[in-house]
């Protein structure tokens, strides 16, 4: 491998990694706090990237901007755009499907997750493109251009950097900077952290549980939209299950870290994006995923509490 | 089943003063804090022990060394001098049984199915056999189901069989966890705070039923909070303060010393860590 | 509501009678206009089927009211619910008609083509419908206190499974989506109408006191559907797949329902069994193939599914629930990515990668040719009815396996590690050891159920055996009922049945199966047949369920003992 | 519950005063015997109608409703009536295999149209095959559908199964040569690992060596990834001057995108597989330029035949567009309709007449379809060996090449 390679596989595997990770934060804070595998938590990144398309259909498709116009302007709308549709899904799940289950056998939620994931997907493929004036959501949907990072690069040497790397990852630094200030610095955020470690307690101390279950939720689908417009950018693309795929991976990742743990999230899924893409460069490409799934399974053997290691206890 | 209890009568009878379970210096801590130091205890055949201590002196976690549960940091636990296996149903094999502090009954069987469970240490019917439902199943089944039923009787809850243990008053939660405990047939039984709720009427049914468990030969380690009922009980007391023992006597011996009574009394608040 | 209107009850009753009775009579009238509508409903004096079965529905319902009438409480008989059958069977009614007139109207371009008979039989049933809310409740059917002979119980099931049989046969052969759906409903309304009677109570109590005849009905019943298809091989693809998928899911009910552990790349063990036998079949794209009888073959590919149950349990099943969901995920992706690579190029060539293996034989047992068709008893069974008859074979003895498991200290330790685990391994059940079996266990029967599917379907290829495929059998334990058997025969079916009768809604298919898992959670996660144990799992805070489970409880204890002591 | 059911009954009786006020009288029955009651053949069509390969599923079923259409309007087959039965096959074996036996169970099929993926085109043509029901395949690739597991010994595998595509050992070869004759030498091979694209790289690969020609990659991707930047990477570092790809368009054009945002400025070329305006779309009209593909027949430009076909689609109003096997779906339709015009024209039913139809299909000939020449070899293979390279020039296909494949 010749150092260039070596860097250029280094970048895709930074960029994949970011988009793990930050979908990844969702199902961690979530299982931190309710113990629940959040199965439809890919397709809240799903609609992330389809509410920040739909801002940018709105805005009247607009191809023809500058630079700046489309950086500080349409980006930003965009990820609003997606925030707010994540969220508002991500919501409405919690407070009907997941909420009545509290208390319920463990399998009963991890069930009606499937059922939401599968829902959320067939919706947008049936209902989306009929909306008038919407494409085929049948099939993937080119992502619109953003003028200044779509397309363009930078170059150091021989390598060529895309901007949608640089924005992917500059994106996850962002993000897990507001998080932390978000988890360490404020008042719901301190409320999560006594929460994950004693629900009951943290209910006797005034704490709202609801509402700070709720915020997890919330949080989660803010990172999953962001991942969903930085996916959008990177891939070129967005279709009704994106989702999957890349929740599965991103759980992979959070599990990688140590789930319940938001440092784990990030660092699981760097790790995972890397070893993508060099078990790609180094190994036979048709066996990449395996390698993926295999590194997940012995994790959970031999460290089933993760590479930074959140202690799981049982609560039985 | 009914061979070991008369076994252990006669073993009780010939060589009453025998060890039965011996723990010599068992540690167990966790990160930085120690719950178990050093803590020795010999429990003969056929007596009754009691272990006494103020809230989080470690005696739960002490059973759960015994039991398999928690792996000690050091120190050796033998029953009849054999060093205990590691898990908790070779345990339970050995002839340790237990019952939990907060009942721990499988809810939605009956309180049959619940003694039933019990016996499954000691029956061997494989998958084979209970698919062509082969003789050995069917010979299994009906003697494990007869015991069940005895051991039903024997702590008075024959008319109980057929209900479902989350539908059990409490008190006969509590008798149905002893029942089960007894049909893994041990050679000891632990007993985590057996009267804990109980009205003073069940107390005293309680103490008879221990009493008559004793005389079926088999040895009892009870942890318990109520001094009068451990006093009635009990061949010899233990007490342990912060995971120490800090008197080892007969009950009246334990009763009088200033150092119990100063714990009890005068031990400033610590942490309940009993429902590990 | 009902208390308020008692009052005018007879008023109620007259008007109900009245109701059925012009329900009746309307069958001698022609209720559509056009041929092309459902089966034929434009003849005076000359009811078609489904106009028939409306009437039947009709004089029952009329017949439960003039009863109702003469057994008022505390004189007459009062061995059936008769306000109850009359009420529910008026209501079923209405929806009947009311089913047939949406029909009649999709079919011919809207509801000018209804005739008057049609009208005048809608008006009626609402009549009826409405007569029968104003009627008291009935008192208990004291049918039950009746001591019936047993070769009268006997009788009374062979009844039931019969018809159970001839309304199977009968649904599978409509063959338009409105013929189908209008038959759905009268069903549905002929079911709830003896639900309703308390006829139902007694024949549990029945086939509880007699469950080998049950379930001799039952097989009897199963044998006898091909010859009621009358040589139709569509349907019995269909059938035969419906028996594929039903064995595979009670599989995964002891996984899931027994141990409660979720498996979500269960689909994964019934493609290995399924390639595994494709593999070493004398396809001419088999890699392995070699002559082994097929017993044999079975038996392997069942082995080989649990080999790789065993490799993918044994790390695993220590970790707690939820990772264990995902594991098995990963491990079906694996699995269908790995029979993709196992092609030559990057890997060795095993199952020719996305080609699968086609072309695999007919079987031939005993000189049985399993790919011609064979007349017996005069009636044709065709291709898909002799595998059919293979399946229901391999399906009757994993619902032995299923059930003889559950029934056995092994079952009880399944049952004790679903409550509480650690309480299980503390009382000396070897849990590891119990998960592994139920996860080796299962995947056995699924590998035994891919042996067969392979030579059914005749080709195996990577691409059915995808993540989807696995979340259809979770759904059919789900929906059926998990840890029954009976539930899930049922879920399978409706899960395979429905698709392929109702293609209108294809696309929405999975849409609806989204929110029927959320639903389903939401509102009975027990399932349709519920499990008595899950179903209190999943209620835990309901007392009087758990009283009525345990009633249900001593019953078949009761009879089991019975069993016992006959044996012995 | 009682109010629930109170509820259901207002409602359905307002549903259906509702209904009444609109609706037509069914005139089929009407009393008088002016018209001659047709008799009834059925042409079904088995392909994804749902799902994500649902877009080109229905292309099929909608290129053999228009044939039927047309056939219908000109009373074609004087006395018979040609009805579609169009079946869902959601891509998958299993109930691609139930719509088969369904078909094969109604007297009035004769011939089916489908399906579009071999692997589900495996179980279906044995069952069609044992009814003597003729299956037209408009997409399926797999040379083993005609000729078996063994190339070198080929054998027929279904009597009733024809095809009208080119199989995989056709085009590969075909865009092989042309990339040679462009000078190219070094190209890299990447496929989805499904049947399709794989065996259209293997057939490429090898007539591209054997044509002096080096591949100097060989990748694959798992078409359930959207993101293919490691396998570009690993691609671009062995300098191909083109890549081949074998797969169909919902990976190819993100794949192609991808390439060029990745600085691999070189062109992509697949099978028909690709061949349609939405790879272009995907791929974003900067990045498919210079992009190819191949693609059986003439090009639709320079064929009255197409020509007429496309106008009277796009007149058609169907929702979906036409997809890369509408033209080839279109045609065997027709082949079907022309066969029947015979054996037919003497069948009392149409069951009776379908192993005729199956010989007939067999010899049949004609220059003037959609896509040009057709004829069926020993295999059931179609003969027209005509094939055209397109290349996306300005945001479209352009025919580049047409010649004769080996």
């Amino acid at each position: 491998m010749t150092p260039d390679l070596f860097f250029e596989q280094l970048v895709n595997g930074l960029s994949l990694g970011s988009l793990y990770a930050l979908i990844a934060v969702g199902y961690t804070v979530v299982y931190g706090i309710v113990q629940l595998i959040n199965f439809a938590h890919g397709e809240i990144f799903m609609m992330g990237a389809f509410g920040a398309y739909t801002v940018w259909l709105l805005a009247g498709s607009p191809t023809e901007l500058s630079a700046a116009a489309a950086l500080g302007l349409l980006l930003p709308a965009m990820i609003l755009g997606g925030i707010l549709v994540a969220v508002g899904t991500a919501l409405l799940t919690e407070r009907f499907a997941y909420r009545p289950l509290r208390g319920a056998p463990r399998l009963a939620p991890l069930i009606s997750a499937i059922g939401i994931s599968v829902f959320l997907q067939e919706f947008v493929r049936l209902f989306y493109g009929r909306i008038p004036g919407f494409p085929d959501s049948k099939r993937a949907i080119p992502f619109p251009h953003i003028e200044g990072i779509s397309g363009n690069s930078i170059q150091l040497g021989d390598v060529s950097i895309k901007m949608t790397s640089v924005f992917t990852v500059a994106a996850l630094l962002i993000c897990t900077a507001f998080l932390w200030y978000y988890i360490n610095r404020t008042k719901t955020g301190r409320a999560m952290i006594a929460t994950s470690q004693d629900p009951d307690t943290a209910r006797l101390m005034g704490i709202d549980v609801d509402r700070v279950i709720m915020s997890a939720f919330a949080v989660g689908a803010a990172l999953a939209a962001v991942a969903g417009v930085a996916h959008g950018m990177y891939i070129g693309n967005i279709d009704f299950k994106m989702g999957f795929m890349a929740g599965l991976k991103a759980f992979t990742a959070a599990v990688l870290g140590g789930i319940g743990n938001i440092n784990g999230a990030v660092v699981g899924g760097v790790v995972l994006g890397l070893v993508e893409a060099f078990a790609g460069q180094v190994g036979d490409t048709a066996w990449k995923d395996v390698w993926a799934f295999v590194i997940l399974i012995l994790v959970l053997v031999f460290r089933p509490q993760g590479l930074l290691g959140a202690k799981v206890v049982d609560r039985a | 089943m009914t061979m070991t209890v008369h076994e252990a009568v006669a073993r009780r009878r010939t060589a009453d003063r025998t060890v039965l379970l011996e723990a010599s210096d068992v540690t167990m801590r966790f990160g930085g804090l120690t719950a178990v130091n050093n803590v020795s205890l010999k429990v003969h055949y056929g007596e009754i022990v009691g272990l006494i201590g103020p809230n989080g002196a470690g005696k739960t976690t002490f059973f759960n060394c015994l039991t398999g549960l928690y792996k000690p940091t050091s120190g050796r636990v033998a029953l009849e001098g054999e060093k205990l296996p590691p898990k908790p149903r070779q345990v339970v094999a050995a002839g340790v049984a237990r019952t939990f502090q907060n009942i721990r009954l499988f809810h939605n069987m009956t309180a049959l199915e619940n003694v039933m469970v019990g016996m499954y240490c000691r029956t061997k019917a494989n998958a084979v056999d209970a698919i062509l439902r082969l003789p050995r199943h069917r010979a299994e089944e009906r003697a494990a189901t007869k015991a069940a039923r005895k051991w039903l009787a024997f702590v008075g809850l024959t008319p109980a069989a057929d209900v479902l243990s989350r539908n059990l008053p409490y008190g006969d939660q509590r008798r149905l966890e002893i029942a089960r405990a007894l049909a893994t047939s041990p050679k000891l039984l632990l007993l985590d705070e057996p009267t804990a709720g109980m009205n003073p009427n069940e107390t005293r049914q309680a103490e008879e039923l221990i009493f008559r468990i004793r005389d079926l030969g088999l040895a009892i380690l009870v942890i318990e909070h109520d001094m009068r009922f451990i006093f009635n009980l009990c061949d010899t007391v233990s007490c342990l303060v912060q995971g120490e023992v800090l008197v080892c006597g007969t009950g009246a011996e334990v009763q009088s010393d200033p150092r119990v009574i100063e714990a009890y009394l005068g031990s400033p608040q610590l942490e309940d860590e009993d429902d590990a | 509501m009902i208390a308020r209107l008692s009052a005018y009850e007879r008023v109620g009753r007259f008007a109900a009678i009245a109701g059925a009775a012009l329900v009746l009579l309307s069958v001698m009238l022609p209720w559509a206009y056009g041929k092309r509508a459902l089966d034929d409903m434009t003849y005076f004096f000359g009811p078609s089927p489904l106009q028939l079965c409306g009437a039947g529905v009709a004089a029952v319902c009329l017949a439960a009211l003039i009863a109702g009438l003469v057994a008022l409480p505390g004189r007459g008989p009062t061995m059936l619910c008769w306000n109850d059958m009359a009420r529910v069977g008026g209501i079923g009614l209405a929806f009947y008609v009311g089913a047939v007139l949406v029909a009649v109207a999709v079919a011919t371009g809207g509801l000018v083509n209804v005739e008057a008979g049609g009208w005048l039989a809608f008006g009626g049933a609402v009549l009826a419908a409405l007569g029968g809310l104003t009627l008291p409740d009935s008192p208990q059917a004291t049918l039950s206190h009746f001591l019936t002979p047993s070769w009268g119980q006997i009788a009374a099931i062979v009844v039931a499974i019969a018809s159970a049989l001839f309304a199977a046969a009968a649904a599978v052969n409509q063959g338009d989506v409105e013929d189908f759906v209008v038959f759905g409903v009268w069903l549905a309304a002929a079911i709830f109408l003896v639900r309703a009677s308390g006829v139902f109570a007694w024949l549990s109590l029945a086939a509880a006191g007699n469950r080998q005849v049950l379930v001799m009905a039952a097989f009897v019943a199963a044998f006898a559907f091909p010859f009621t298809q009358n040589g139709s091989d569509a349907n019995m693809s269909v059938a035969a797949q419906v028996l594929t998928f039903a064995g595979t899911a009670i599989g995964l009910n002891i996984v899931v329902g027994l141990v409660g552990l979720l498996d979500l790349g269960y689909i994964a063990f019934l493609g290995a069994g399924a390639f595994t036998a494709a593999v070493l079949s004398k396809s001419a794209f088999a890699t392995l193939s070699v002559d082994l009888p097929f017993p044999v073959v079975v038996v392997i590919s069942g082995t080989v599914a649990s080999l790789l149950g065993l490799l993918i349990g044994t790390p695993t099943l220590r970790v707690s629930g939820d990772y264990l969901a995902i594991v098995t995920l990963a491990f079906g992706e694996i699995f269908r990515i790995t029979m993709n690579n196992l092609d030559g190029t990057d890997g060795p060539n095993i199952t020719h990668g996305s080609n699968g293996v086609p072309g695999i034989p007919n079987l031939n047992l005993f000189g049985f040719d399993f790919g011609q068709s064979h007349e017996i008893l005069g009636v044709t069974l065709t291709r898909h009815a002799n595998y059919y008859m293979l399946l229901l074979v391999v399906i009757a003895l994993i619902i032995v396996v299923f059930t003889n498991l559950n029934h056995s200290r092994i079952g009880r330790g399944w049952v004790a590690i679903r409550e509480d685990e650690m309480a299980a391994e503390a009382m000396g059940v070897n849990t590891f050891a119990l998960k592994l079996l139920a996860f080796a266990g299962g995947a056995f029967l699924a590998g035994v159920a891919g042996s067969v599917k392979a030579y059914t379907d005749t080709s195996v290829s990577p691409d059915q055996y995808v993540f989807l495929e696995s979340a259809f059998l979770l759904a059919a334990v789900v929906l059926g009922g998990m840890g029954t058997v009976m539930g899930v025969l049922i879920g399978a079916t409706i899960l395979k049945l429905l698709p392929e009768k109702l293609r209108f809604f294809d696309d929405y298919r999975l849409l609806l199966f989204g929110a029927l898992m959320v639903l389903m959670m939401r509102f009975r996660p027990e399932g349709i047949i519920a499990d008595e144990r899950r179903q209190l799992e999943f209620h835990d805070e309901d007392e009087e369920l758990a009283e009525d489970v345990e009633t249900e409880l001593v019953v078949h204890q009761a009879h089991h003992n019975l069993e016992g002591g006959k044996r012995s | 519950m009682t109010k629930t059911a109170k509820a259901a009954i207002i409602a359905a009786v307002a549903a259906s005063v509702a209904l009444a006020g609109c609706g037509t009288r069914d005139e089929s029955n009407s009393a008088g015997g002016d018209t001659v009651e047709k008799k009834v053949v059925t042409i079904g069509t088995i392909s994804p109608l749902t799902g994500d390969l649902s877009a080109v599923g229905s292309g099929i079923r909608n290129g053999v409703d228009l044939a039927v259409k047309q056939a219908n309007a000109s009373d074609a087959i004087p006395g018979w009536e040609i009805k579609i039965e169009p079946m869902d096959d959601e891509a998958k074996p299993d109930t691609g295999k139930n719509a088969a036996t369904k078909l094969a169970a109604d007297d009035t099929v004769i011939a089916v149209v489908g399906t579009m993926n071999s692997s589900v085109a495996q179980p279906v043509a044995p069952v069609l095959n044992a009814a003597d029901i003729s299956m037209v395949s408009p997409a399926n690739t797999s040379p083993a559908l005609t000729k078996g597991a063994d190339l070198n010994a080929p054998v027929r595998q279904n009597k009733s199964f024809f095809r009208l595509c080119a199989s995989d050992d056709k085009q590969g070869p075909f865009a092989a040569d042309y990339l040679l004759e462009q000078g190219i030498k070094k190209v890299a091979t990447i496929h989805d690992k499904k049947v399709y694209g794989q065996g259209l790289v293997e057939e490429f690969t090898k007539a591209f060596t054997a044509g002096g020609g080096e591949i100097v990659a060989a990748e694959t991707i798992n078409p359930e990834d959207k993101d293919y930047n490691t396998v570009i990477s690993k691609v671009k570092s062995a300098s191909p001057e083109a890549i081949y790809y074998g797969g169909e368009y919902p990976q190819a054009g993100p794949l192609s995108q991808q390439a060029k945002a990745a600085g691999l400025k070189i062109p992509l070329m697949g099978g028909d597989g690709l061949y349609d305006a939405a790879y272009i779309e995907l791929a974003g009209k900067d990045a498919a330029e210079g992009d190819l593909t191949t693609s059986v027949g003439a090009p639709v430009d320079s064929l009255e035949s197409a020509k007429a076909f496309a106008e009277a689609y796009a007149a058609g109003g169907y929702a979906e567009g036409i997809g890369p096997y509408g033209a080839y779906s279109y045609d065997a339709a027709n082949v079907i309709i022309s066969a029947l015009k015979t054996t037919l024209a003497s069948a009392t039913d149409a069951k009776s007449a379908r192993a005729a139809t199956v010989d007939a299909i067999q010899s049949f000939t004609t220059t003037t379809a959609a896509t040009g020449d057709i004829s069926f070899d020993e295999f059931g293979d179609n003969t027209n060996q005509v094939m055209t390279v397109y290349k996306v020039e300005g945001g479209e296909w352009k025919a580049a090449y047409t010649g004769t494949a080996m």
